[in-house]
């Protein structure tokens, strides 16, 4: 207990001295509105890879229409701040709630088929939920919903990727996580061992569902403006992209893949016209490559914690061992 | 953030930065090169090429060179405005061309406005754009309301046209927008709508909404999507027996309309922001320069509307005398100009004031047709 | 009153009859063997009693209810547990966290309690990381804790199940075929570890397996299944004499 | 001995990622013999099989078959050279039938009437097997599959034949009646190396033994021999 | 009435084409049993290159439709084995997004200006496009070739994997890859077939749907390739009658909500109709029951 808190303490300690030495270099110039702009696109990434991660990595169900909660909870939140003038906070909280119900709705009937036929069912529902909202003129339909405030600001978006980084592990290193990664690895013998596998892969994926949806408000409150196309599929394997490159199952990892994702095709701005023209396959390339040669993902499924790095050095830990990182 | 950046920007490095203006005009421009739609980038960004190369070879912009620097929105609104950041806070750029979609531009307009940075869009049409932005966001232009209307008084007018069917592109917001405003139009204007149908991105079999389409029997078939997906459905009408005239909108601007669509396009009506065949001196010196400088290529609407937009901001700076953003602003607002699509002044929402030519498909080429008035 | 009570007891595939009419009676603190040739049924008995196949006629009683019709981790819950025959291990996480989960069965805090790590988080996951060490320690794995399972030698995978198993702290144990690809030795010191698990947890166990040395050696009493039918029951000596079972399944004596 | 020589393994070294699991391991077998393969759990008698067989890259060391050099030639090669395996954990294809796994296994015979007769042949030898002709292999018991793999690999017509734990999961009787075919097609031609737990029943029918400790050849002899050797007794026969 | 068979000539029409992309989608799928997501984009080449033939080597439709099937088999071949053979042992996932990712690339390779740049392109008409009545129904040439296409496509590959010796090997490759090389099976000769065959498919619809619907463009194959994913899947993935019928429900289904429904609703329905479909037949209309024995 007491190993536990004195831990604890230095964790906080160190996320608030980041954050004072961040908003510091944000005041001055030094990091400036556009590098600004590109670590809040990094937070929200980090936390939609978090939430795919908990769905993909822990509960192994493979999700294709993460990018639909997403949707579900930007527009919600959108509407319950531009239309019903709810505050900030609340209505993010609102989407978030309308993403799990969404993820519950879908996950209850298709959470019992199988592999691929998951896959190819989330997926549907992610086309579903896009043409639903291009037929909703309330919320301009494929114009798309503009006119939204801008909440999301860094300190918003630093406060949520840490507090989101910290439920997903402690989730995982429950009764509750560990409950989804024995259903993830067999189902059966998981069954046998008194696991109620469908509750647990359900509880997975509805707080993934939720999450996403959250990391969706935060995402309208910050562009101001959405549109369905930008939650269709390519949105979802953008994410899957993320944690597979992560490494699945990694939280960490989910962490290092949307920040690598993210500001890499910002970093191959500063290239030449070369570059600049073929970014794109440049890009896929580069993942092809990274899958032939690192098919486990950058972490594999190892985790990266404060205990590891102050015990043993740089060191990784092999994830049986760990038993919770930052949180 | 961005007030203690200028700061920063003109205590600690004054200098350089002095040094360097002193030397070129830096500009941004908002493409979408990668992305969903490619070749519209590519004809933007030859357009917004060309404009400064012909300013620069007639002595640029306040006796400097004009350096433009293009980003990649790959048509997505999340990351427009971030490479519109990116133009003003790593590039320092005086104004901002772009984006070339209204979904890129809706969001990108309040951090140009945000950061007193001028933008002028080539193409966006969403009334929005202007009206969310705010204060710096300009477009080269007509909006959807006003090219709906004007499609909608010319086939009643012109075509004698009672009956309409609308297809349109659901997911895109310039095909959905155009159908909308054409609609309203052209019931207020008496006449009815008598089948609208949709389709989302990608398809391309359009049989069923045809079918239904035939079974009206309209005068007119409103198509409002791109040339790519036009040309196919106007074949797979006319296969179907379908006899109504074609309609459409600027985004039919391109050669390749009729290389898809064949004899189909043979008597279709569609509205531009100027017309190809057009013998004034503007649009022949632009497409012969345009055709010089990109190997004969064939410039096509959104080509000659970069132009323009490039046009106005250059010739807003030259007018201000200075690249002080309020004075730009101010001169965007009093252009008095003519361009290769006519001429431009501007209202109080920041749209121009400007006509929409509309055109005719005749032997497998567009022709100019008649010219619809601002009202 | 018996901790296990089946009762005509059935099931079909199809055409397939694979068990008819199967009865069985376990006390507490029993060691009863189920035996009998390839395909005979005793797996499925298994599956049947922890629900992964429904019957199609028969009733369970276990522990003084019906447990017919219950799913899986109902069962499991009700106190019973078992090992697989062909070993179903968490091959990717770890030694220690195989047998954590099973924990849970028995301790289990809220999902409040896990975010906030309340006092219950603290004290629940302590009670399992006991448990977990005392069976770790038992089994002879604790310096494989951290291991991942599927890196274990194939004789450790066998008694990670077990222990996995005991971990739910069940009544009655079902074991399918434990000994399958150990050697004489390795057999013979299983057989003395489970009747010691039978003892030091005061367990029932049902066993199935192939090796007769280990059979006759620690079970009380003996069932044996030939097409799904009980050809006969009784005492180790009863069964090694009884000619059906002879010829249906041990063979010529050696 | 003036044997010929049909399989001789030459200081073969396997490595799993950094776990060295055999180490300059070499055994001959002679044709027409029984020699089996003893050891404990994870001490390497499944790996030299695999390597055998090209299941696995031999780091260093060869494999020489019939005199011909067949490290990492493809394990497919291997069998048109009447090479046969009957794997670990049987590896039936659970989505064929019955019938369908044992013609399987005449893939690779060119005389297809001539593995129709060995096909009646196994269904006298196996009963059980011909009962369930049509069923789909994956829903037969343990042992039922057990007999179809082994089935399945003398369709293949084999001059030589590995066998993994043949009798893994069988009933006592059947497993008597293993190793008597075992015997029976020993007798017919076929050189057998036979991994086996059931070390007193291995040694009991092979010519020779080689026993196995963490990776590395520790003993060889003959079988008899080893039977009453007191180490081997006591390491893995019991009493 | 007329309406009504009229568009059920349209549906079944546009399912042909579904049907047409999917077997080969289910093909591999049923073999390697992965999801190739790149077959929509192999599609997409497989027009190109059909539109090659036919505009700058001048071949006419048989040549044509041979050449892009070559084409797009050899690179079928080779993006397995440069991108996916190394990936055999991974998990699924990691191969979807490998797919993923060279569906990409494809996309954005045809997309430069060395190849066919970002512009679209028409397709000549090298088969008669023309229409004939079956009273007031019409029916056009290339629509009643496609769906023969598709039907005996699908029937000459349900003989060849079930009837076949190669056929057995690919199934046996799928199941237990080891397994198989043991039975004197080359694995690698048996995925690179697979792939070959699977490709050419999607070369051979690449051409027929060009001809169908000439408009090529660099996306093309995104979409069909993602209905078809779900035609196949609804068919039960792995079986080609389940891919040809499958393809036609989808198409069917289609049309028909855009006929009777709603337009703008049409693939809201059709996903939704894949999502009951699962829930009542779990693995799909023609799907076996995959049983894990414990
Ligand atoms: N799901 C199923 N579908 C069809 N037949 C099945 C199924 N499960 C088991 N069987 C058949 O039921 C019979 C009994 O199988 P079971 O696995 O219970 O045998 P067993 O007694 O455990 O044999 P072994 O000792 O070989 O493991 C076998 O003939 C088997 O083929
Ligand atoms: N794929 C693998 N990856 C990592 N280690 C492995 C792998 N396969 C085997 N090993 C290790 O190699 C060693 C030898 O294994 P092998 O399977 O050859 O043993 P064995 O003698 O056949 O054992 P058993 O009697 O249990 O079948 C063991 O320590 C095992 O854990
Ligand atoms: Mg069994
Ligand atoms: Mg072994």
């Amino acid at each position: 207990m007491q190993k536990n808190m004195k831990k604890g303490i230095i964790k906080i300690v160190i996320v608030v001295l980041v954050f004072i030495l961040a908003k510091f270099l944000i005041r001055e110039g030094i990091i400036g509105a556009y590098t600004e702009r590109i670590i809040i696109t990094v937070g929200i990434n980090i936390i939609l890879a978090l939430s795919l991660n908990l769905i993909i990595g822990y509960t192994g169900q493979l999700a294709l229409g993460h990018a639909a909660f997403m949707a579900v909870g930007a527009y919600v939140s959108a509407i319950f701040t531009t239309k019903l003038n709810l505050p900030f906070v609340p209505a993010i909280i609102l989407g978030a709630v309308a993403g799990g119900a969404a993820g519950f709705l879908i996950g209850w009937p298709i959470l019992r088929l199988k592999g691929d036929y998951l896959a190819i069912c989330t997926l549907g529902f992610g086309e579903i939920v896009k043409v639903l909202i291009q037929n909703i003129e309330y919320v301009g339909a494929a114009r798309g919903f503009s006119g939204i405030k801008l909440f999301t600001t860094f300190g918003w978006i630093f406060l949520f990727t840490v507090l989101a980084y910290i439920l997903i592990k402690r989730v995982v290193n429950s009764v509750y996580g560990r409950d989804m990664r024995a259903v993830s690895q067999d189902e059966i013998a998981a069954e046998a061992m008194g696991v109620n596998a469908f509750r647990a892969k359900l509880l997975g994926f509805i707080i993934g569902c939720a999450m996403a949806a959250f990391a969706g408000g935060l995402y309208a409150h910050y562009l101001m403006f959405i549109d369905p196309v930008s939650f269709d599929f390519n949105k979802s394997t953008e994410i899957l992209t993320f944690v597979v490159l992560g490494g699945i199952g990694s939280t960490s990892g989910s962490v290092a893949g949307a920040v690598i994702l993210t500001v890499l095709p910002e970093a191959l701005r500063g290239f030449g016209d070369f570059i600049k023209t073929y970014r794109m396959l440049i890009y896929s390339i580069m993942i092809v490559i990274l899958m032939i040669f690192r098919p486990q993902g950058i972490m594999g499924n190892r985790e990266l914690s404060l205990q590891n790095l102050m015990k043993k050095g740089n060191t990784f830990n092999i994830k049986g061992g760990e038993k919770d990182g930052i949180a | 953030g961005s007030a203690a950046e200028t700061a920063t920007g003109t205590t600690a490095s004054a200098a350089t930065e002095a040094a360097a203006e002193g030397e070129t005009i830096k500009i941004g421009a908002v493409v979408p090169l990668t992305g969903d739609v490619p070749a519209l980038g590519e004809s933007a960004k030859n357009g917004y090429q060309l404009a400064v190369d012909t300013m620069n070879a007639n002595g640029g912009v306040l006796g400097k060179q004009v350096e433009i620097i293009f980003e990649d929105d790959e048509n997505q609104p999340s990351k427009a405005p971030t490479v519109a950041q990116k133009l003003i806070a790593q590039d320092k750029v005086v104004g901002i061309l772009g984006a070339t979609n209204s979904k890129c531009s809706i969001p990108m307009g309040p951090i140009c406005t945000q950061n007193k940075i001028p933008m002028v869009s080539p193409t966006s049409t969403n009334t929005k754009v202007t009206v969310e932005g705010g204060d710096y966001v300009f477009r080269a232009c007509f909006i959807d309301p006003f090219q709906g209307e004007a499609l909608a008084n010319f086939a009643k007018d012109e075509l004698g046209a009672q009956t309409a069917a609308v297809l349109y592109n659901m997911a895109d917001d310039y095909s959905k927008g155009l159908a909308e405003a054409f609609m309203e139009s052209y019931t207020a204007a008496g006449c009815s709508v008598v089948a609208e149908e949709s389709y989302s991105t990608g398809e391309s079999d359009f049989n069923a909404q045809l079918t239904n389409i035939k079974n009206e029997n309209p005068d007119i078939l409103v198509m409002t999507d791109f040339y790519s997906t036009v040309g196919l459905i106007a074949k797979q009408a006319r296969t179907l027996g379908i006899e109504a005239t074609f309609l459409g909108g600027d985004g039919w601007d391109s050669t390749d309309l009729v290389s898809i669509g064949g004899d189909a396009m043979e008597g279709a009506y569609y509205s531009v922001f100027y017309a190809s065949d057009d013998t004034s001196e503007a649009v022949v010196n632009f497409k012969n320069s345009y055709a010089e400088a990109f190997d004969g290529k064939e410039a096509d609407g959104y080509a000659a509307l970069s132009y323009d937009a490039a046009m106005i901001l250059m010739n807003a700076i030259e007018n201000a005398g200075t690249t002080d953003s309020e004075k730009v602003v101010e001169a965007l607002n009093s252009t008095d100009l003519d361009v290769v699509s006519g001429h431009v002044t501007y209202d109080e929402s920041r749209n121009p004031i400007k006509p929409a030519i509309i055109c005719t498909i005749k032997d497998g080429k567009a022709a100019y047709y008649t010219t619809v008035e601002p009202k | 009153m018996a901790l296990l009570e089946v009762k005509d007891l059935g099931i079909q595939f199809g055409g397939l009859k694979a068990v008819d009419g199967f009865h069985m009676e376990i006390g507490d603190n029993e060691l009863i063997g189920l035996i009998g040739p390839n395909g005979a049924g005793k797996t499925t008995v298994f599956n049947m009693l922890t629900g992964v196949y429904q019957p199609t006629d028969g009733e369970i009683l276990f522990d003084g209810s019906s447990i017919s019709g219950l799913t899986t981790y109902e069962v499991t819950k009700k106190h019973m547990a078992r090992t697989f025959q062909n070993i179903r291990l968490y091959k990717e996480m770890s030694v220690s966290d195989n047998i954590k989960t099973s924990c849970s069965v028995r301790r289990k805090y809220s999902l409040i309690d896990a975010i906030f790590h309340t006092g219950k988080y603290y004290k629940v996951e302590q009670e399992n990381e006991e448990q977990v060490q005392k069976l770790l320690k038992m089994f002879g794995l604790e310096d494989k804790a951290d291991l991942l399972a599927k890196n274990l030698p194939y004789g450790d995978q066998r008694r990670l199940e077990i222990a996995r198993a005991l971990a739910t702290e069940p009544k009655l144990l079902l074991l399918d075929e434990p000994a399958a690809g150990m050697n004489p030795q390795e057999t013979e010191d299983l057989a003395v570890f489970i009747k010691w698990i039978k003892d030091e947890f005061k367990i029932s166990i049902l066993l199935i397996e192939h090796d007769m040395k280990l059979v006759m050696g620690i079970c009380e009493k003996i069932t044996v299944l030939n097409f799904g039918k009980i050809i006969a029951e009784g005492t180790p000596k009863e069964i090694q004499n009884n000619p059906q079972v002879i010829e249906a399944y041990i063979g010529r004596k050696k | 001995m003036a044997n010929e020589i049909m399989l001789k393994v030459e200081n073969v070294n396997v490595f799993y990622g950094n776990v060295h699991a055999l180490r300059d391991v070499s055994i001959e077998v002679n044709k027409g013999e029984i020699v089996t393969l003893i050891g404990a759990n994870g001490a390497g008698k499944t790996s030299i099989l695999r390597a055998i067989s090209n299941l696995e890259n031999v780091k260093s060391g060869k494999v020489y078959y019939k005199e011909k050099d067949i490290t990492n030639i493809g394990a497919h090669n291997i069998v048109h050279q009447r090479l046969i395996h009957i794997p670990e954990g049987r590896r039936i294809f659970g989505e064929l039938t019955v019938e369908e796994n044992l013609m399987m296994g005449a893939y690779s015979r060119k005389n297809l009437p001539e593995a129709r007769v060995d096909k009646e042949m196994i269904y006298d030898m196996f009963e059980r097997l011909k009962e369930r002709k049509a069923q789909i292999a994956g829903t037969l018991s343990g042992g039922e599959q057990q007999m179809l793999a082994i089935g399945r690999a003398l369709m293949s017509d084999p001059q030589l034949l590995l066998m993994d734990e043949p009798s893994m999961g069988l009933a006592p009787i059947v497993v008597d009646q293993i190793f008597d075919i075992i015997q029976k097609i020993n007798k017919r031609g076929t050189t057998i190396l036979l991994v086996e737990q059931n070390a007193n029943m291995a040694l009991s029918i092979a010519d020779r033994g080689y026993v196995l400790e963490t990776g590395q050849i520790t003993l060889e002899g003959k079988a008899s021999e080893l039977i009453n050797d007191d180490q081997v007794k006591k390491a893995y026969l019991g009493e | 009435m007329v309406t009504f068979f009229q568009q059920l000539v349209n549906g079944i029409s546009l399912g042909s084409v579904y049907a047409l992309i999917a077997i080969g989608y289910t093909m591999v799928y049923g073999i390697i049993k992965m999801v190739n997501f790149a077959h929509g984009e192999i599609f997409m080449v497989g027009s190109f290159l059909g539109l090659f033939a036919v505009s700058v080597l001048h071949f006419t439709f048989f040549p044509a439709l041979l050449f892009s099937m070559i084409g797009t088999g050899l690179i079928g071949a080779l993006i397995e084995k440069v991108a996916y053979k190394p990936l055999r042992n991974s998990p699924p996932i990691t191969l979807f997004i490998t797919a993923i990712a060279i569906s990409m690339l494809l996309k954005n390779l045809v997309k430069t200006n060395f190849l066919a740049g970002p512009n679209p392109h028409s397709f000549p008409e090298v088969l008669s496009v023309d229409v004939f009545h079956i009273g007031p129904v019409q029916v056009s040439y290339i629509q009643i070739i496609v769906l023969l296409t598709a039907v005996i496509l699908g029937a000459l590959l349900q003989y060849f994997v079930k009837k076949t010796k190669t056929g057995y090997a690919m199934r046996v490759v799928a199941y237990d890859k080891d397994a198989a090389a043991l039975m004197g099976i080359n694995v690698n000769r048996t995925i690179t077939i697979t792939f070959i065959i699977g490709s050419a498919l999607a070369g051979a619809a690449g051409v027929l749907v060009g001809i169908m619907y000439p408009r090529l463009e660099p996306t093309m194959g995104t979409l069909p390739g993602l209905k078809c994913f779900v035609a196949a899947v609804l068919g039960g993935i792995g079986e080609i009658p389940g891919a040809i019928i499958g393809g036609i429900v989808i198409g069917f289904t289609e049309t028909m909500t855009k006929a009777y429904i709603s337009s703008s609703l049409a693939d809201a329905f059709t996903f939704s109709l894949l999502i009951i479909t699962l829930l009542v037949k779990p693995t799909g209309l023609l799907g076996k029951k995959t049983f894990e024995k414990v």
